[in-house]
């Protein structure tokens, strides 16, 4: 298994209603089956994963990608700062 | 003058912007021109939905934000190797309206060799890629400002 | 917004240029944006003839300078009615490399409705009509500083 | 006659060696003619007087312009401020 944080912004956090969670995840888990298991294990999430953004390590990631040992997970909708 | 001698400056901050503090900081013997733009907290908005705001409470992902701001002076730096000096500070907190709340600043020896073309694709990039989020609150209630733009891999 | 309330700020002189200030009078309860710009002295020059300067001792005709700023800030608004704010500043005396010498700011609702152009447009113009000139001290001696534009009828 | 107040700036008064001069030019004097006068009034200014901007109560003036009574003249090399 490998060991994961995840950190949540703006409205995703608002739905979480964490700042962040750590968890355990298969090795060969990728950001897609990471939402999938969220949208599961978290179901006010399940309609922000359509939309939302996803780093690995501070940077952007996208479904493909495999999510490795001790990564920081962030998520969030897009940015609207300035 | 040696790119290696050029200033970078990125920060997300709870601190008023000093504008004369930073120009400072990245003008150089060889600068002889800057552009500076800044954004700041709209009290009335009369495009689009026309609204008031009393204020607005902005967050960022810190680290990674000041990662994506060096990333937007990396990027400049590549498409106008005239640039001198950079700097790019978003404020976070609880902003109320007139208030600066980013600053994206580039100098060069001159103003004709592409630094306000510089200074705008800062403030482009910036609402692209570097995770800040605002909330804004007014008279009818809270509401998340959206962002519409998706970055690509390697972004 | 009438525009009779927006605020054209203009002036020439001896004190040193303070951006915070000049912004936050620019700025209303309408502004989101501002686009500045600011030319500072130049010690090290690499472009055409390559020297040194130590200093610049700047000059104006001060009351016909000032009413050259107010032409050019209204130019700007005829051709950009969006800009909110108009800021327009050349200090004089002897000015030292590093130091900002001349400032001109315009405060718009949004960034994309010309902002950056009209402080573009405006710094063109304070160099070809604003009557001010620069001498310039280095280890070679005292120059002039020709400017080259010439004045049209109705300039 | 007129009578005018004349300032000079930069390379001008350089050459002038003054500041500021008046004097009385005749009614009908236009800016070309003023140019002449200073010409050789003041050889110094001579060289100066092709390429010289000219400006009658700090509006830029035109070699047709007559210079009105009371008129403040500028006289200096095209600007280089900034």
């Amino acid at each position: 298994m490998n060991h994961i944080k995840l950190l949540f912004f703006a409205t995703i956090r608002d739905r979480a209603g964490v700042k962040s969670l750590e968890m355990d995840i298969p090795v060969d888990m990728t950001i897609e089956d990471l939402k999938d298991k969220l949208s599961i294990d978290y179901p006010n999430l399940k309609e922000s994963m359509k939309s939302v953004l996803m780093t690995i390590n501070r940077e952007y990631a996208f479904d493909e990608a495999v999510v490795p040992s001790n990564a920081e997970i962030g998520m969030f909708p897009p940015v609207s700062g300035g | 003058m040696e790119p290696f001698n050029f200033p970078t400056i990125f920060s997300v901050t709870e601190s008023e912007i000093d504008l004369n503090d930073l120009l400072a900081k990245i003008t150089l013997t060889t600068t002889g021109a800057a552009a500076i733009f800044t954004g700041m907290v709209r009290g009335e908005t009369n495009r689009g939905d026309a609204h008031i705001t009393d204020y607005l409470e902005y967050e960022a992902y810190i680290p990674m934000a000041e990662e994506k701001m060096k990333q937007v002076a990396d990027e400049i730096r590549a498409k106008w190797p005239i640039v001198e000096g950079i700097a790019i500070v978003q404020r976070i907190g609880k902003l109320y309206p007139k208030t600066p709340t980013t600053l994206i600043a580039c100098t060069a020896a001159h103003r004709d060799t592409g630094v306000f073309d510089a200074a705008r694709y800062g403030i482009d990039r910036l609402k692209e890629i570097v995770p800040v989020w605002k909330k804004e609150i007014g008279p009818d209630g809270t509401e998340w400002v959206e962002g519409d733009y998706i970055p690509k891999p390697g972004e």
